[in-house]
């Protein structure tokens, strides 16, 4: 199995989580992040005082999935995510060697 | 009595007592103001110290303040054994209607200063100096203005042309002084000036509540100026109180439109709390004289009031002088431009008065204040330590986050 | 003058000044209403749009928008040289204390349209639109009705049997007329209607700030209809004041209740939102005649208000009418309601009188501010970009985010 | 009637009708403190809660709860047809000012009531007991105290030294006692009470808004014990307005800087809502005598209020009586502190008498009280489920959260 | 070494932490996230307008552990964060190469 | 290619920044956290009730870096982070299996 983490624009959650319904990912992990790279934060005036905020809000989808579903995955997030400017953000993707569905005991692709 | 000397005797008593009610609301103003723009924090140990620096100041000036200032002995007991005025001699209003118009006052005079400070005093050491300065610091200079008393017997301010119809200076540039005093003798807060010369803002953390709070403050200064023609109850000082409330209105107007059109040609954005800063400067600057000018002239006195605290703000900022809403500059700089912006509509008042006058008040407010602070220094720290600073001075005093659940 | 004479002066004097404070107040009420009812990251915008319109209402009604509605010169020059009134002829009360009441009422009309076109109206666009609407178009009207010119020298609306006794017409419908120009001049904020038809709720960010908006709101409401008697040194006056104050509650709660089982009955859900909703939609409902009914029927007023507002809220979405905080439901759905009410228990007004003035009034302000945004956006945008809109207002135009430590 | 008569009339309902604003205004208090006190899943409910009470006991009282406590008139019905007083004997001041002075008090009570149960109970089932509190329970002891009214014919409270200025024990301790049942009736909140018996502390969400309503609460009490005078137009009650206000003031004071004290000491730590809550109960605890006192004595009585508030909420707490508030501390234990301190400065009063007033309100209320939630309980549940209670009743109840967007 | 991952129901996080102090675990990160999956959100209305709920309130619970105890953490969380209801959640396992404690400098597994 | 976790004192952020800034590093995403650990939370007092905050508040910063760079990365964490006090914090370093970029589509190193 694999675990899919990508980091997007927040306001392409909801597109995100659609491509990825469509292709039958049943469960996904969302949390709200701060992003640094390329795209640059701005810069800000507070009371005749500069300040740069360094860091943008994003988005982190986290998807369990099985070997096969992997690169279905990626592409639905790819695909959805993208909007062709600085800071889209990224795709990682690592081995999940066990999964567990809490509620079940299930394991395995059977838990996702 | 006759029967319209008693309705007039009413009536100004009811209008005092109105007036102070919306000083006292005041207090919630400067709370809600400086709640908004400290870091969320320092928010519980802000509301803590405004809400406790008010009960001290009415404590206080009961106790020995206003004797100080106007006599009426200590704890009042010059006061009628009743509470109440004597009946001898026909008075214009009651005596404790009299008292709790003046400890509002004391209160917004003491509001100025934990504003200044805030972020890093400790809360009972303001607290200590909040009985000193009203106690015993505001007044005697009030003594000396108000109360018509002799500086230190040596020059008297009335006769010197000194007029001060509200307080921009008896009040506001008082409690400034005394704010910059608490400034100069803790320090900027940790991580606000950058060794290279750089200033780093540190927003405030709640624009609504800055927002509500100088509201408030607008519609309270009706009572604190408005009170301050001391009488209602004749056409003429109807009138007076009129012109007041309309001049007051208009000048925080002015101060609220220059300051904003001012920050957006310095920085490119509508600042709002420069707006609002704006708003409280033209309040400050028309308080020394509000009953003259005519409503144009009132709104342009707002106006330079907004546009010097702007300024002011970021001249302090360069000076390292770290004062997170801008105390210093809304009620100092702007209480002084208040007080010489009077001659130019009101002939009882001189140049030379108005500058004597403000140095005076200045001059004591900050010295007695700098000391006091000192002094509390030999017997309790002052300023919280750099972790408690880290942590922020809700948890480290008052051991309560302002809003527990919201940090992540 | 003789003595009671001076006293009566003095009375309505005073009583003028309060019951403008408390209009004044309400200012802060629209303030917060809108902030709770705004997304977070249009809430600092929406803040300074509140705070520097009302600097601007009472700027501009000075400058010339008071000579056009009642006379009195511009700039005030027709009040007495020191600002009062002159002494010639004895006045009821202060004039000054005229203007200042008069002057809040301006400032009510104007933060009405600001809810309206929230979260994507430009900022200084919109500040523009408020000294058109302060100093022309709101006084041309105002003018026609209270101050009893004929509307283009053609008709005169007092002789046609109209009445609105504090504004529910003329302030309430006036502003949201010049809100509705503003939505459809403009349009809805971007995904608020689906292309298939739904309507996308966008929930405020501040329920305690919508809250206390209206808590505001219903405070200030009582000087600005309890002051609308005009006069209370005489016995008869007095019982008015006082029947329009217990009136003006008993419609609130009417309002309140009834807004609350109607949300309760058609959503399932006890919405806190259309509850304050109900509580604004009974006090505008009965604002066009508090003095006349008896306290049931102000009650029962005030209630039809409360549904009222509740369905005018939903039609509008249903007709893609964007309103963010249900200002047009509020006061224009609902004023027209008022108006259409006082004939039932006022004779002096006719159900004719009431419609061709509702109907002069809202062409009026509706035809001449979809004109001004129009004309505005030759010069500069009206409307934020989507990017801006995407972002937030707070950002885009004040730098500023509302609450800028909360955000994860 | 002759001109100063007239005068005198007009003052004094002026002053009834700003006194009457302000105790509304402190409905805002009760929302924004509770508000502020609770955690933030069940904010948008309690606000819901304190708006619509207010419109219901506004509501309730007129159709029959004023008849009860002092006749009328069903709706009010026995003031003149016009809705003010008939004139055949001149009335000090317009009845419709009395009803909107007395009406805002019988919400005062039920406010209290919403922050004792706060967080459990039921939006329908409480606003089912607002009716009937607002209908019957409190007009029923409001008659035999304020009203002179025989106790079931069979003691008069007047007779035997019961003196209750402005109602610490009518309004405050009335409440609480409803509060009392509730609590009784309904349980702790789940999580509270460990079955070790350790107390868990649920800390309010919001510092800021549990500040700006007791400033909101102080400052309308000012009208609230100072209307009480019930005549301002003569030297002696303009003097005795001005020292219930002077002493409101002192009491307030002087129960914070105790209470915080007092907290300080018993926890280590500058606890702001102790504070908050000391304020309120100095209001309460000079509220039943606030004319009598001098100034230090008025402090005193404050500072009394200030420690037994700390002492009672930790009690409370280890009795398992849940109260996230503070309300039957504050409103209960302090009113009763209240009552008895009134024989100590005012010979008019028997510590006989304030006894048995005292426990005459007290019993009458709590029993009425519990068996209302208890017959209510027949018809529908007074308690949210477990599973609403772990959500939070924002979304059970209104479908909609305070802060829907902080929420990670 | 393994990263132990549970995404779980909010008011379960008392119980997870004192089942883990239990068997040993010293150290465990906390974040708060929002789930998406079988379970599925609540609508609301707000205005008249429905809007749905869709992604629920989760925390996730991230603990690094030794071989060894992976097991036995996995059955910890399991135990402890279950109710038997939709919506208890996942516990994903992955490797984990290396681990650091900063004020130390220790590494591996005395690092946890 | 490696993910850096790493669970740090919020005000070391920026210094850990900079450090990472300084070999080159390009990209971070950051999130807030809550941490257990050897570091006691404190007890507070509300209104005389006491109540332990168990967690303290971390922040979490990853970073993916290709296997040269893991080295240099973890050590140029550990030296900017470190107080010297009781919870520094930690560093978890699993393998990357695959990295996106989602503007460009590029994989690998180069996504990063
Ligand atoms: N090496 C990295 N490790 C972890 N997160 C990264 C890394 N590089 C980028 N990111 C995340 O991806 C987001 C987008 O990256 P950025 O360089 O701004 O634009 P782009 O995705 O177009 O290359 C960043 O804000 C950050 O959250
Ligand atoms: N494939 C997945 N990848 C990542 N997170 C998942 C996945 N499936 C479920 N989750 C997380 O687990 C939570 C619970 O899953 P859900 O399907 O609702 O119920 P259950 O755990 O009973 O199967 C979800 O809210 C989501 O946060
Ligand atoms: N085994 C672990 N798994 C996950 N996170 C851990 C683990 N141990 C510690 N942490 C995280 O590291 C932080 C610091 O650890 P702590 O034990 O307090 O101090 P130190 O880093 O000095 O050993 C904790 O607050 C927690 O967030």
């Amino acid at each position: 199995m694999k675990m899919v983490t990508a980091v997007i624009k927040p306001f392409k959650l909801d597109d995100v989580r659609e491509a990825l319904s469509a292709i039958g990912v049943q469960g996904i992990t969302v949390s709200e992040v701060k992003g640094f790279g390329r795209q640059k934060g701005h810069t800000e005036l507070y009371r005749g005082a500069e300040y740069v905020v360094d860091f943008l809000p994003k988005t982190k989808v986290e998807v369990a999935v099985s070997d096969e579903m992997a690169e279905q995955t990626i592409e639905a997030i790819s695909a959805s995510a993208q909007t062709g400017n600085i800071g889209d953000g990224k795709i990682f993707v690592t081995s999940l060697e066990q999964s567990v569905r809490i509620r079940t005991g299930e394991t395995g692709e059977a838990a996702l | 009595m006759e029967a319209t000397a008693e309705l007039s005797y009413a009536l100004n008593t009811f209008y005092f007592l109105v007036c102070g009610a919306l000083v006292m609301w005041m207090a919630a103003g400067f709370a809600m103001l400086e709640a908004g723009l400290v870091r969320s924090k320092n928010t519980t140990e802000i509301l803590t110290k405004n809400i406790v620096l008010f009960a001290i100041a009415c404590t206080m000036y009961m106790v020995v303040g206003y004797d100080i200032m106007y006599g009426g002995g200590i704890l009042l007991d010059g006061l009628a054994a009743d509470g109440v005025a004597g009946a001898e001699e026909p008075a214009g209003y009651a005596p404790s209607a009299d008292f709790y118009f003046q400890v509002v006052f004391v209160a917004t005079a003491m509001s100025i200063v934990s504003g200044a400070v805030a972020e890093r005093m400790k809360l009972f050491a303001f607290l200590i100096f909040a009985v000193v300065m009203t106690a015993f610091i505001y007044p005697t200079e009030g003594g000396w203005t108000w109360g018509s008393k002799d500086v230190f017997g040596l020059y008297n301010l009335g006769d010197l042309g000194f007029v001060d119809f509200a307080g921009s200076g008896i009040v506001h540039m008082a409690g400034a002084a005394a704010g910059l005093a608490g400034v100069l003798a803790i320090g900027a807060r940790k991580g606000k000036y950058g060794s290279d010369g750089s200033v780093n803002a540190m927003p405030g953390a709640n624009m609504p509540l800055a927002t509500l709070g100088t509201f408030i403050l607008w519609m309270g200064w009706f009572g604190f100026n408005g009170g301050s023609v001391l009488a209602t109850a004749t056409v003429s000082d109807a009138n007076a109180v009129a012109v007041v409330f309309l001049n007051t209105n208009a000048a925080a107007s002015g101060g609220c439109i220059v300051a904003l059109l001012v920050a957006k040609a310095m920085f490119g954005k509508a600042d709002l709390t420069m707006a609002l800063n704006g708003c409280l400067a033209g309040l400050v600057a028309i308080t020394a004289g509000p009953d003259t000018p005519s409503p144009l002239m009132a709104t342009i006195i707002g106006g330079l009031g907004g546009a010097l605290v702007v300024g002011s703000i970021v001249t302090l900022d360069k000076l390292k002088i770290d004062d997170p809403v801008g105390a210093i500059s809304v009620h100092g700089t702007v209480g002084l431009l208040g007080l010489l912006a009077v001659p130019f509509t009101n002939s009882d008042a001189s140049i030379s008065g108005q500058l004597i006058g403000g140095a005076t008040i200045f001059g004591w407010v900050f010295v007695t204040s700098f000391v006091t602070f000192k002094l509390i220094g030999f017997v309790m720290p002052v300023r919280v330590s750099d972790e408690e600073e880290e942590m922020g001075s809700d948890i480290a005093e008052c051991g309560l986050e302002a809003y527990p659940e919201f940090k992540a």
